[in-house]
């Protein structure tokens, strides 16, 4: 396997496709995602980071500048109002100190000075109040720059590395629970690359197994692999994909990504099975398979030395493709409800993004985030598998 | 060999211009067409008076009452059907009044007896199942055919809770029937009494409160029993009742419409009491009704409209479009919509909102939304005092406040113990003093830290069953970060809901979230889900069984309002705080925004037979 | 020929067997009685619709009766969760949204794509060729979701916003043909964009395929104009593979767009499936799965019955 | 040979392709004349350039990756077709100028029948209508031999076997009466004794309507059968050419004189003897020597072969040799 | 004995089709063919495609298996051996292929095809297995540097070089040569034919070499085998065939074959009509439609393989 793997780097595909720019750069595109992958595996964003409030609800990324309205509320809730009702409770500073939005913490200060603080800013609220609706009142800007400004006293400044930090959290937005967009959508990177190379591996190996079997034996084994193909895919792979989905969702194996690796794989080996099959019965016409066979090489040895390792290319094609369709079909089955549980992907922020209205409200934050991270890198993997289908076809010059 | 002369023009063979051409005509053609089409059809709608309603959902699954068990079976049915009682439509708070009865029922001294007469000339909608398509008029004993109805397992009814343990020999006819071959409806029932056709008398076992509430339910509504015995299984789809409007047709996943039934009795939008002689209003709200100018189709003759569209509507941002677009009469406001109709701080309807003379109205629901814990988990559940306080302690930990703030735009009242905003026994003050209610993070700890599990540790995971769809995904990830906060882990088991009925029907869900809407104005309803023999499979899914609060429940069974009823609910509501079986509430109010011509829309969820009073311009 | 036919028919019926059975065995992992009794189910009805629905019985006996309903055509069972409507109500209700969604969706996309397969395979390596497959590529990179949520959002609202009149229905159908264009033409539109990219790429490979052909020398070297070679001598011979992918997508036309229907409200196939579903409706999804397969069966019979007619070569034996 | 006019002169032909290793020149500086009714030979072995000559003349190469240099003449009848417009290519192409090609089982329509195909390049240069076109077509089929042409006229080219499909090329190449037939290894694919019918065919034809052709081949033996003079290529190069008979007799390039010698010969006297052989391979054509092409291979290499490249000596009109040190033996 | 005996070798390939996968036709590919060859001899094969020469070489080597007839390899009958029996025959029989770009595994390097066969065979101890290869790729003329190239970059010459290399690594006593010049130019043909010639002395080979191209075999062979249509049409020893030929057939095909040699040139045999189906067999002599001398009788009736003189048989009623 591992000439095989070299054999292929040497080729002439190979050679092409260096030579091919728009390949190159979907190849380096496709090294940042994986480096993320890397990143996030080893916990560089955690789950708890994509699940933990960074900042105010909904708020815009790229730090643009919120109307006063909304000025007003972030300053109202995420910190004033859980300042004020800790100070209210039996034991204040213990409930001061839960007192946390992402990075930020309550200041170090007395209970009185806390208090004194709450106490004015809630003064400069009710003035605030009395505006049926701040966006429509300029006049009343001073004020809730000073409001502001006395509600950011309840906080403790942060250090230079935690303001990066919270920055790089608050660089898409937030969701509608004040979670990191950016976050969630690099944490779906791994998601993602981890449903894509999972199920692609395992359908590809299934299917090019199964196809090289078929295709080489004939016969029965032949009518049997046909007969299965046929049967999975005479059946729509969507309805397939939900069916699975939903036969998964009494068990318990739900938390796991298992029901969506099993939904794919169902569906997704049967287009490897039939190219290699089709393949491997060309191969087996070729003299170098009757060579191997005059040389008396067992079926076995003939199907995975010299039969299996000359359909790598197309296993190599249908890899790329079957990525892209899983990462497209996670982000259907996850709005659905039936794909991924209990982490971020970009089908949970689409579905997200739909069931908050953040269409409709003029919010694309977080549908934007999902849609082009997703798109870069299946335009990545679209880009890669047209320049392999290019590099590998010998009529292509 | 010859030479030619050479050609140089060159024409097309039949199967080049075949495909060059009649492809780009074709292509030219439909999309022409679509487009042409297209632009005709806004104008193209049908006279009369028509109100476009919407419903959030793929359609009621049935129209038959009996089987009817959500709103929105009741919502669809009740524009057919019409049960004895009814609630005032303008009234507030919502006040039985009589519908298909010439008054009140009357009830004797021991509060066992309802006599009841039936109002005359009150006819059936034309329908084949009846002689020569005509509606007969209703009588009495289509009353007692539509109660026994539902004692009918074969009609998979959903309603005899209702009826259970409280008519005289009607158990022992649910029992009797269901076992026999055949049911026989023609059987007698010692409770249920006919005088004549006009006259019928309830004997009752014990002096059932609910039981007027009960015949304001829709799965009581009175049906024909030719309907029935003609259409069998196909009723459900052919609704046949006395109601202001007829069923026309159910376009499955789109639609149902109805139009107004010539032959409905006369019955008559309400009269203007006019204000009280010392000045006062005669219901709270009644300048504000007259302002909105509902008293102006005051005295007509119901319905007021000729058709009404029942939409239905699976994703929110559609409808929200449609309304948008005028195309719907009226919509809820999808909380993640709200921003763009209000200023959220103030819940003010946008200028540009009003200017278009979209009206707002803002209407609390009877609405329990909570987390319930299973008493019989091995874990969580129990009645001692590690127990009591790790669930006193997670109920600490859940914040409320973010959740109504993240999810319902602040407008949700959060409030301790089952009983809703609204009723008799609904806490006035902001917390009760012993209340556990979130998010009071450090007693929290303590709790836990007495409980034997200092900052969660030790603790088994808790098992947290919720269903799919809207956002409990993401409601439910915010309650286990809210628990992380206390060392307690939380297992997310996001499911449907039938297996989330399933998991509480075998008692296998530790932690649960589920809400409860009142069936009818009384905490009683909230109350009984804490009756112990209600337990799992019924309602009670704590499977809450205290001796104490058993007693108490069947004590008020058969109160009518009174000082002391109060007291008592305030007692077994407390009882529920201090056990903890359940984690609550919160109750929201349904934000109405209304376009212009609809009128005399006077949003509630209370009851659902409001569309004969509708009227548009 | 008819030998063949039989044959084929033959030799599927093992496929269509597999297929119901695999439906069956997959929905019956979860138990759907709960869910249609509601709340306050007790276990005595819990058994009783049990039996009713028949769950009770073994699964090869629940088998062999469905079986025994589809070879009989017998569709009046009646459906779980809309009772007093039958499951081949329910379908013959649903066939005509979806057919006359996705069907005008196909021709659409079909007579788009080939046509933009073929410039572009004919431009092969300039500038517009490159450019239309990137194009291709870069709608194919985008999910269908978030096509459908702005399509509705720009298409259906802000165009009727900006027309002052609704141009595209938000949500819903009616059936007629002068309502096509008012309810359907979006999704179709939507639906087009987005099985474009996949469609020009596949077909401009079939369309490159044919141009490295000898008979196009050929046909060059007897003088045939460009336009000649493309549209008589390629696209004829390009015919086959573009039949057999029509064909192939031929049955799933049923199948609708599930989710444009379940968004725009269509209630086609492809939405009654998906609620059905996620309902635990079992009959309707068997049925339709059953009819389904029969009809992918029958499409791929008819492929190749297609195929000796445009493909001289092709004798069916 | 009588000095009559050239039909087709070609003129420095320098032919190049844009790769993926970048851009290689496949032919260079080549030229011969082809004159009305003669033969001409363009012998070599795979990979010399034969194809792409022939392929330039009818302007068949793809356009996107091939250039054919800008002093490359191609003069047709006086038109030079290297650098002509596309739409005078095309009522050239079928027209005056035809061409065969190698495989029969491919270069036909498969979807067409005989006498769609035919009729289609009757229809493009002829004035005829329907029926007239029908009856020629009919009648070319019948002047290649092929039996019961009314009923083949109709058939698929599937029906056919290859000797016959190579005869319908052949009269879809002829129906117009072209002045110059291009035929690019016509019968590599085919069995001797087809080749042979083939062979007989085309002179057959030459002598009635006095076509021009130019054969493409690898084969000597064909060559040695029917042409009148020979181009030999090596390499992207011509490096002999040569009436049939002197070439034959008298090779004066090494590189012919090898190639003439490794054709095993009948009799006794050969039997399993060893050939003489030709060590070494062709150049690749992007790592072609400074000097000599065939300096490698050749058993006379000299200092002077390395450091320079021999030009086509222009010993008379009809005998040329590439080559510094020609062979001169009787 | 002979090394290798062919009698009555037939082979019908099965056409299916029908409701129930009936067989429809037959094609009938090698119909009765018998030979032997003796050791050291190399035995030519001649016909024009789709002659059965090559249907015939892997029946020999049992890459398909025969409907009929007998093949006996140093007297043993090897036509119904199973698989792991035939390993030890497989050693002393070998093929070479026409295409010698198909020939070898694109995914292996030559040495490792050559080396896999050695060591698969256990030829000679794990430890010698390169040296063994090594020599090997000396005697066919490849640079040993080359062996971990890939076949693609190897000339069609050198590539069947490897072939070679790799039938020969089991110590084969008999080769089959389907064809193994004819994807060659000219002069590299010449190089491996010299090269066969070589190697059949220093291995003391024996060799079936099929091919089309009568001037090969003429030149290269013992004797030749002439084929039309799965029959034996004649045999007759390579010395000098152009006096030897009796068959009209022999004769077309020798008269067909343009000499290079332009003061030779001759009107060409041109044959008259087609070879008839393979899917259903003329009654009598298969050439009967196209020869010149036919009578009714080869019409009606097959001629027999008549041997005219030692080691020339004809099969021809007008000889």
């Amino acid at each position: 396997m591992i000439s095989s793997l070299r054999r292929l780097f040497e080729s002439r595909a190979a050679r092409k496709l260096r030579r091919d720019n728009g390949a190159l750069v979907a190849l380096l595109v496709i090294c940042v995602y994986l480096l993320v992958t890397i990143a996030v595996m080893c916990n560089a964003i955690s789950l708890n980071d994509c699940s933990q409030v960074i900042g105010p609800k909904s708020a815009a990324g790229f730090f643009l500048k919120e109307l006063p309205e909304r000025r007003f509320e972030i300053a109202r809730t995420s910190m004033l109002k859980p300042v004020a009702r800790a100070l209210q409770n039996s034991d204040p500073t213990a409930a001061l100190a839960d007192v946390k939005l992402g990075r930020w913490a309550v200041a170090d200060k007395r209970l009185t000075q806390l208090q004194k603080i709450v106490s004015d800013a809630i003064a400069i609220q009710h003035e605030l109040e009395k505006s049926e609706n701040l966006d429509q009142a300029p006049e009343l800007e001073p004020k809730l720059v000073e409001f502001e400004r006395k509600t950011a006293e309840l906080i403790e400044p942060l250090s230079r590395w935690d303001r990066l930090a919270q920055n790089a959290a608050m660089l898409l937005g937030t969701d509608a629970q004040g979670r990191s967009i950016f976050f969630r959508a690099l944490y779906s990177i791994k998601v993602a690359i981890q449903i894509g190379v999972v199920t692609a591996v395992v359908s590809v190996l299934i299917g090019a197994i199964l196809g090289a079997a078929a295709g080489f034996f004939g016969g029965w084994v032949d009518h049997c692999v046909v007969w299965l193909y046929t049967t999975f895919s005479s059946i729509p792979s969507l309805v397939l994909l939900v069916v699975i989905a939903y036969a998964f969702s009494a068990s318990d194996a739900k938390e796991t990504l298992l029901p969506v690796y099993v939904a794919f794989c169902a569906t997704f080996w049967i287009g490897t099975c039939r190219v290699v099959r089709g393949e491997t019965m060309k191969l087996k016409q070729l003299e170098y398979v009757q060579a191997a066979r005059t040389a008396g090489f067992g079926s076995a040895r003939i199907l995975f030395r010299h039969v299996l390792p000359n359909t790598a290319h197309l296993m190599l094609i249908n890899f790329s493709l079957l990525l892209i369709g899983a990462i497209k079909s996670e982000v259907i089955l996850s709005y659905l409800g039936l794909g991924v549980q209990s982490q971020p992907s970009w089908g949970i922020m689409i579905r997200d993004a739909g069931n908050n209205g953040d269409v409709m409200s003029g919010f694309f934050w977080q549908i934007g985030a999902a849609t082009f991270f997703m798109f870069f890198l299946v335009l990545a993997f679209n880009i890669l598998s047209d320049a392999l289908q290019d590099a590998f076809d010998p009529k292509h010059l | 060999m010859p030479r030619y002369s050479r050609k140089t023009d060159q024409r097309p063979s039949p199967w080049e211009s075949l495909v060059a051409y009649t492809t780009l005509r074709a292509l030219v053609a439909v999309v022409g067409l679509a487009f042409l089409v297209g632009c005709d059809r806004a104008t193209a709608t049908g006279s009369g008076k028509v109100a476009h309603l919407s419903m959030a959902t793929a359609g009621p699954n049935t129209l038959d009452p009996v089987q009817g068990s959500t709103q929105y079976d009741n919502r669809a049915s009740i524009m057919v059907y019409q049960t004895l009682l009814h609630y005032e439509y303008l009234k507030r708070p919502v006040t039985l009044s009589p519908l298909l009865l010439t008054q009140l029922p009357t009830i004797s001294e021991d509060g066992k007896v309802y006599r009841f007469e039936l109002k005359r000339n009150v006819f059936f909608h034309d329908d084949p199942c009846f002689p020569d398509g005509k509606g007969r008029e209703l009588v009495a004993a289509d009353v007692f055919y539509s109660l026994k109805r539902m004692a009918d397992e074969s009609n998979l009814p959903k309603g005899w809770w209702l009826l259970k343990d409280s008519i005289e020999g009607f158990d022992a006819y649910y029992e009797q029937q269901n076992d026999a071959d055949e049911f026989d409806y023609d059987m007698p029932v010692a409770g249920m009494k006919v005088m004549d056709d006009h006259h019928f008398e309830v004997h009752l076992t014990e002096p059932f409160y609910r039981f007027s509430y009960v015949l304001a339910m829709f799965q009581t509504a009175v049906v024909p029993r030719e309907a029935v015995e003609f259409y069998g299984k196909k009723f459900a789809r052919h609704p046949v009742g006395t109601g202001p409007f007829r069923f026309k047709r159910w376009d499955t996943g789109i639609q149902i419409v109805y139009e107004k039934n010539p032959n409905y009795w006369e019955e008559y939008y309400p009269e203007d009491p006019g204000l009280e002689e010392d000045g006062s209003e005669p219901y709270p709200g009644y300048l504000k009704d007259k302002k909105l100018g509902f008293y102006e189709d005051a005295g007509k003759r119901l319905p007021l409209l000729d058709r009404v569209e029942l939409e239905f509507f699976v994703q929110s941002q559609p409808k929200w479009l449609k309304f948008r677009n005028r195309e719907l009469d009226y919509t809820t406001v999808p909380a993640e919509n709200f921003e763009e109709a209000y200023v959220k701080r103030t819940a003010q309807v946008r200028q540009a909102f009003s200017d278009e003379g979209i009206r707002s109205h803002p209407e609390p629901l009877l609405d329990l939304i909570y987390y319930g814990f299973n008493m019989e988990d091995r874990d969580f559940g129990g009645y001692d005092d590690t127990h009591k306080w790790i669930r006193q302690a997670i109920s600490l930990a859940i914040d409320w406040d973010e959740r109504n703030e993240a999810f319902y735009n602040d407008l949700c009242l959060i409030y301790d113990g089952p009983i809703p905003a609204g009723l008799d026994g609904h806490p006035d003050a902001h917390a009760l003093p012993h209340a556990y209610r979130g998010a009071d993070l450090p007693r929290a700890r303590q709790l836990l830290a007495k409980a034997g599990y200092p900052g969660g540790k030790g603790l088994p995971k808790l098992v947290f069953f919720t269903s799919r769809g809207g956002r409990n995904a993401e409601m439910a990830e915010m309650s286990k970060r809210h628990l992380a906060r206390i060392g307690v882990r939380v297992d997310i088991r996001l499911v449907d809901f039938a297996t989330l009925s399933d998991a509480l029907r075998n008692r296998r869900a530790p932690f649960f979230a589920l809400a409860w809407g009142s069936d009818y104005p009384d905490a009683e309803n909230n109350l009984q889900l804490f009756y112990g023999p209600y337990k799992s499979p019924s309602s009670n899914s704590f499977n809450y069984d205290q001796p104490e609060y058993n007693a108490m429940y069947e004590r008020i069974r058969v109160m009518s309002p009174s000082p002391e009823r109060t007291r008592l609910y305030e007692q077994m509501r407390d009882m529920v705080v201090e056990d903890a079986p359940m984690i609550g509430s919160m109750g929201r109010t349904r934000y109405y925004l209304i376009h212009k011509h609809l009128k005399n829309f006077k949003p509630t969820e209370a009851f659902f037979n409001w569309p004969k009073y509708l009227n548009v311009n | 020929m008819w030998a063949y036919i039989i044959r084929r028919v033959v030799y599927n019926i093992p496929v269509f067997l597999a297929i119901v059975l695999l439906v069956m065995v997959l929905l019956r992992q979860q138990d759907p009685v709960p869910g249609l009794l509601g709340k306050n189910a007790t276990q005595k009805e819990y058994d009783s619709k049990r039996k009713e629905l028949g769950l009770d019985r073994p699964l090869m006996v629940q088998y062999v009766s469905l079986l025994n309903q589809i070879v009989r055509f017998d569709f009046k069972q009646e459906m779980w969760t809309q009772p007093g409507m039958t499951v081949g109500e329910q379908l013959r209700k649903a066939i005509p949204p979806s057919l006359s969604l996705t069907l005008p969706a196909l021709v659409l996309t079909s007579l788009v794509s080939i046509s933009i397969g073929l410039f572009s395979a004919f431009a092969r390596g300039r500038w517009l060729d490159k450019a239309l497959v990137f194009f291709a590529v870069l709608g194919m990179s985008v999910s269908f979701l978030v096509y459908i949520i702005f399509g509705q959002y720009l298409g259906s609202y802000q165009l009727g916003q900006l027309a002052g009149r609704p141009i595209f229905a938000i949500h819903g159908y009616e059936p007629g043909l002068e309502h096509w264009a008012y309810y359907l033409l979006l999704p179709v539109l939507i639906s087009v964009v987005v099985s474009m990219g996949y469609d020009t790429r596949f077909y401009r490979a079939v369309m490159v395929e044919e141009t490295g052909r000898d008979y196009i020398t050929t046909a060059r070297s007897k003088g045939a104009s460009t336009a000649k070679i493309m549209f008589v001598h390629m696209l004829r011979n390009a015919m086959i593979p573009i039949i057999t992918r029509i064909m192939i997508t031929l049955p799933f036309l049923v199948t609708g767009s599930i989710l444009l229907e379940t968004f725009f409200g269509i209630p086609g196939m492809g939405n009654v499936l998906l609620t059905a579903i996620l309902n635990s409706d079992f009959p309707v999804v068997e049925v339709f799965a059953s009819i389904f397969s029969g009809m992918f069966i029958v499409s791929i019979i008819a492929t190749d019955i297609l195929y000796a007619v445009f493909d001289p070569r092709v004798r069916l034996q | 040979m009588p000095s009559v006019a050239p039909l087709l002169e070609v003129k420095d032909l320098t032919v190049g392709f844009r790769t993926d290793r970048g851009d290689v020149t496949a032919i260079e500086d080549v030229s011969f004349q082809v004159r009305p009714g003669e033969i001409l030979g363009i012998v070599g072995e795979s990979g010399c350039g034969k194809s792409v000559t022939s392929r330039s003349i009818m302007r068949l190469l793809p356009e996107q990756n091939s250039f054919i240099d800008h002093r490359s003449e191609i003069l047709f009848n006086g038109v030079n077709l290297a650098h002509t417009d596309e739409s005078v290519m095309r009522s050239i192409r079928g027209n005056r100028i035809a061409m065969i090609f190698q495989e029969p089982m491919t270069a036909l329509n498969p979807v067409f029948t005989i006498g769609w195909q035919l009729d289609e390049a009757l229809k493009y240069h002829t004035p005829m209508n329907k029926l007239q076109r029908r009856e020629h077509a009919i009648e070319m089929l019948r002047s290649v031999d092929i039996p019961h042409p009314r009923q083949r006229y109709c058939e698929y080219p599937h029906q056919l076997s290859g000797g016959m499909r190579q005869r319908v090329v052949i009269a879809l190449a002829l129906c117009c009466g072209p002045e110059l037939l291009l035929a690019d290894e016509p019968t590599t694919a085919l069995d001797v004794t087809i080749q042979a019918q083939i062979l007989s065919l085309m002179d057959e034809l030459r002598k009635k309507s006095d076509t021009a052709v130019v054969l493409i081949t690898h084969d000597l033996g064909v060559i040695a059968q029917i042409c009148d003079r020979v181009v030999v290529m090596y390499a992207g190069q011509i490096v002999e050419t040569a009436d049939v008979e002197s070439l034959f007799a008298r090779p004066q390039h090494p590189y012919t004189k090898a190639l003439l010698e490794s054709i095993p010969l009948p009799g006794p006297a050969h039997h399993q003897t060893r050939l003489p052989t030709i060590d070494g391979l062709v150049p690749s054509l992007f790592e072609l020597p400074s000097g000599c092409r065939f300096q490698d291979r050749c058993p006379y290499q000299d200092e002077q072969c390395v450091r320079e490249p021999p030009s086509l000596s222009q010993e008379s009109n009809l005998r040329k040799v590439r080559c510094f040190f020609p062979i001169n033996e009787s | 004995m002979p090394l290798v005996e062919v009698s009555n070798l037939v082979k019908h390939f099965l056409v299916r089709g029908g409701v129930f996968n009936r067989v429809l036709r037959q094609v009938h590919a090698v119909n009765g063919v018998s030979f032997a060859i003796e050791k050291g001899k190399i035995l030519g094969v001649v016909g024009e495609s789709g002659c059965g020469k090559s249907t015939l070489g892997k029946l020999i080597v049992r890459l398909l298996d025969m409907t009929a007839g007998k093949v006996q390899f140093r007297g043993q009958d090897i036509s119904h051996l199973s698989a792991s029996e035939l390993m030890s025959v497989r050693r002393k029989m070998q093929m070479i292929f026409q295409d010698p770009h198909a020939s070898l595994n694109p995914r292996m390097t030559v040495g490792a095809a050559v080396r896999e066969v050695v060591a698969f065979h256990k030829i000679v101890p794990k430890r010698e297995i390169r040296d063994e290869v090594d020599a090997l790729f000396a005697k066919v003329g490849i640079h040993t540097d080359s062996q971990e190239k890939y076949p693609h970059e190897f000339s069609g010459g050198q590539k069947q070089r490897v072939g070679i290399a790799r039938s020969l690594a089991v110590n084969p006593e008999f080769i089959i040569a389907d064809e193994p010049v004819s994807a060659l130019d000219v002069s590299i043909q010449a190089q491996v034919l010299n090269l066969l010639m070589d190697l059949k002395d220093e291995f003391d080979l024996t060799m079936l070499f099929i091919s089309h191209d009568l001037k090969v075999i003429d030149h290269f062979c013992d004797s030749v085998l002439v084929m039309y249509l799965g029959f034996v049409l004649e045999e007759l020893p390579c010395r000098d065939i152009q006096a030897d030929a009796l068959h009209p057939y022999t004769k077309a095909l020798l008269g067909a074959n343009p000499v290079a040699d332009p003061t030779q040139r001759h009107e060409l045999t041109v044959l008259a009509g087609e070879v008839p189906s393979p899917y259903d067999l003329p009654r009598g002599c298969p050439f009967a439609a196209r020869c010149e001398l036919v009578t009714n009788q080869c019409r009606q009736e097959m001629p027999p393989l008549v041997e005219k003189e030692s080691g020339h048989r004809v099969a021809c009623w007008e000889v």
